[in-house]
């Protein structure tokens, strides 16, 4: 019961930063806030796991906190050069 | 069991939500940012339905390689679309979405309901497949069991795709310049 | 009446969001949103299928040493894992097209395409002409 | 007796953790611009993860499951410092100001 009350308190954490995301003035307010809903979905993943009683599952949250910061820091380099790549 | 239920509802919404305004942003970058979110709320929604393998090739291919690759085609890209008004070929396409929507909600009341257990689709098959993967294979993981071993030429099949695409990406991408360049150094060497 | 309601919502939102990717591949004008529309009706389907495959109170399908664990329905997950997987691979064709096709027009606009090729056609049939 | 003031620890700490994101996701939504949201930011990725995490640690014991725990934690650790300081920089590289006092005034 407790979990479900933890999840329950992420949902509410995302949407207040859903807003954020949608009504950002700037682009580094959106890029910031997907960052943080990133993060959220990584902990509520590991809760999902206790609350569903198998947290044999945390491997999946590994996976999202790496895609999360490769796909931040991707972001914020095409932002910064203009491209990707080196040359 | 009905939290699982209502988790999943709330997901489902959160995603209605954001695909909402997918349709209305014009600046390229921020489309491809809601998308990223987008793709990881829809492998959340997956660990809730317990397909755990499904989530995790979501979340590296859907939200990781999807969204690297949409920024490495922006980077050759114009970073903002053209402003369009609401105009006669919009309301066509509304009309057309508006009355499929209509008719597959109409049919859904058919469908069964999510999560019980009488539906037809756990009816057969699926305990054979869980019991020949404990006895025959020898894997704990269902999903792999059928995937590698009972289907395993259709996983081949997958491959073949992929790098049918990967083929099919290089060669619209190959830059013909370099082909010319080659000749004229070419060229240069023999004469001398 | 709340087991009713939420027994069919999944599917009720699945096929709006089915719909709302129909609707940007329809009618928007920009190649890339194309794209993208194409990929969020992509998940919605995977969402449709994972959703026939769940049983409540079940676990994943990962066999555990209590024999009497109900597991969810592992078919459709193997489905879905081989369309994820092609998906990515329709997603990187398309964008090289567009790609290709932003080298060799200039734009990604649909409506400034054609514009362009209505051009070259009716230069290419003033050369005739004169000919 | 140890294993009830173990679960009243991991209580305490996973409310703490909660307490800290709802905290940081108030304060990405109310503060007034960029640089101030990165602090709120950091909230979240720092002490909510860290307590949520020793919350979670906890109520699984010594396994397998805790040392991946660990392994996320440290990893957001060291992540989270450095998209908050490229984004900063960039920001400020591309001539957004920092507002300085409550009235609202730019540096």
């Amino acid at each position: 019961m407790m979990f479900l009350a933890i999840l329950f308190a992420f949902s509410v954490c995302f949407l207040l930063i859903l807003i954020r995301l949608i009504a950002g003035k700037t682009t580094y307010d959106r890029i910031l806030a997907a960052n943080s809903i990133g993060t959220i979905v990584v902990l509520a993943i590991s809760i999902h796991g206790f609350y569903m009683g198998r947290p044999e599952f945390i491997d999946i949250s590994i996976v999202y906190a790496l895609i999360n910061f490769i796909g931040t820091v991707a972001v914020l380099k095409l932002f910064d050069k203009g491209k990707l790549g080196d040359k | 069991m009905i939290t699982e239920i209502i988790i999943n509802a709330f997901l489902v919404s959160f995603m209605l939500v954001i695909a909402l305004f997918i349709v209305n942003t014009r600046k390229v970058i921020f489309t491809i940012l809601l998308a990223g979110t987008y793709s990881l709320v829809a492998a959340l929604m997956f660990v809730s339905l317990d397909a755990v393998d499904v989530a995790f090739t979501e979340a590296s291919v859907g939200a990781g390689i999807s969204t690297i690759l949409f920024l490495a085609a922006l980077s050759f890209l114009p970073k903002e679309e053209v402003q369009e008004s609401f105009n006669k070929n919009n309301i066509f396409a509304l009309s057309i979405c508006l009355l499929i929507g209509g008719l597959l909600i109409w049919a859904s009341y058919d469908l069964p309901m999510v999560g019980n257990e009488n539906n037809p689709v756990h009816q057969h098959l699926v305990s054979d497949f869980i019991e020949g993967s404990k006895n025959h294979i020898g894997i704990p993981n269902v999903v792999t069991a059928i995937l590698a071993s009972y289907r395993g030429y259709d996983t081949f099949g997958e491959t073949i795709v992929i790098y049918t695409a990967g083929l099919a990406v290089f060669i619209l991408l190959y830059n013909r310049t370099l082909k010319e360049t080659n000749k004229s150094v070419k060229n240069e060497i023999s004469k001398k | 009446m709340i087991n009713e309601i939420f027994g069919v919502w999944n599917y009720w939102i699945v096929f709006t969001l089915m719909m709302i990717g129909l609707y940007i591949v329809i009618s928007k004008k920009s190649l890339l949103k194309k794209v993208v529309g194409l990929a969020i009706f992509q998940t919605s389907v995977f969402l449709l299928y994972i959703t026939f495959g769940k049983i409540a109170g079940g676990t994943a399908p990962i066999i555990t040493n209590n024999s009497e664990e109900i597991y969810s329905n592992p078919l459709p997950h193997v489905l879905i894992l081989t369309a994820i997987v092609v998906g990515v691979a329709t997603t990187a064709l398309g964008l090289a097209l567009i790609v290709r096709i932003n080298k060799a027009y200039g734009s990604i606009n649909e409506d400034e395409i054609s514009a362009v090729d209505l051009v070259d056609y009716h230069e290419k049939f003033s050369e005739k002409k004169n000919k | 007796m140890i294993d009830s003031i173990i679960n009243y620890s991991s209580i305490a700490s996973l409310i703490l953790g909660i307490l800290f994101i709802l905290i940081g996701s108030i304060g990405i939504l109310r503060l007034p611009d960029v640089f101030s949201r990165i602090h709120a930011s950091g909230m979240i990725d720092t002490a909510g993860t860290a307590f949520i995490i020793l919350g979670m640690c906890l109520q699984s014991g010594i396994s397998l499951i805790t040392a991946k725990l660990i392994f996320i934690g440290i990893f957001i650790f060291f992540t989270s410092p450095i998209t908050g300081h490229v984004t900063a920089n960039l920001a400020r590289k591309k001539g957004l100001k920092p507002i300085s006092n409550n009235k609202g005034e730019t540096l």
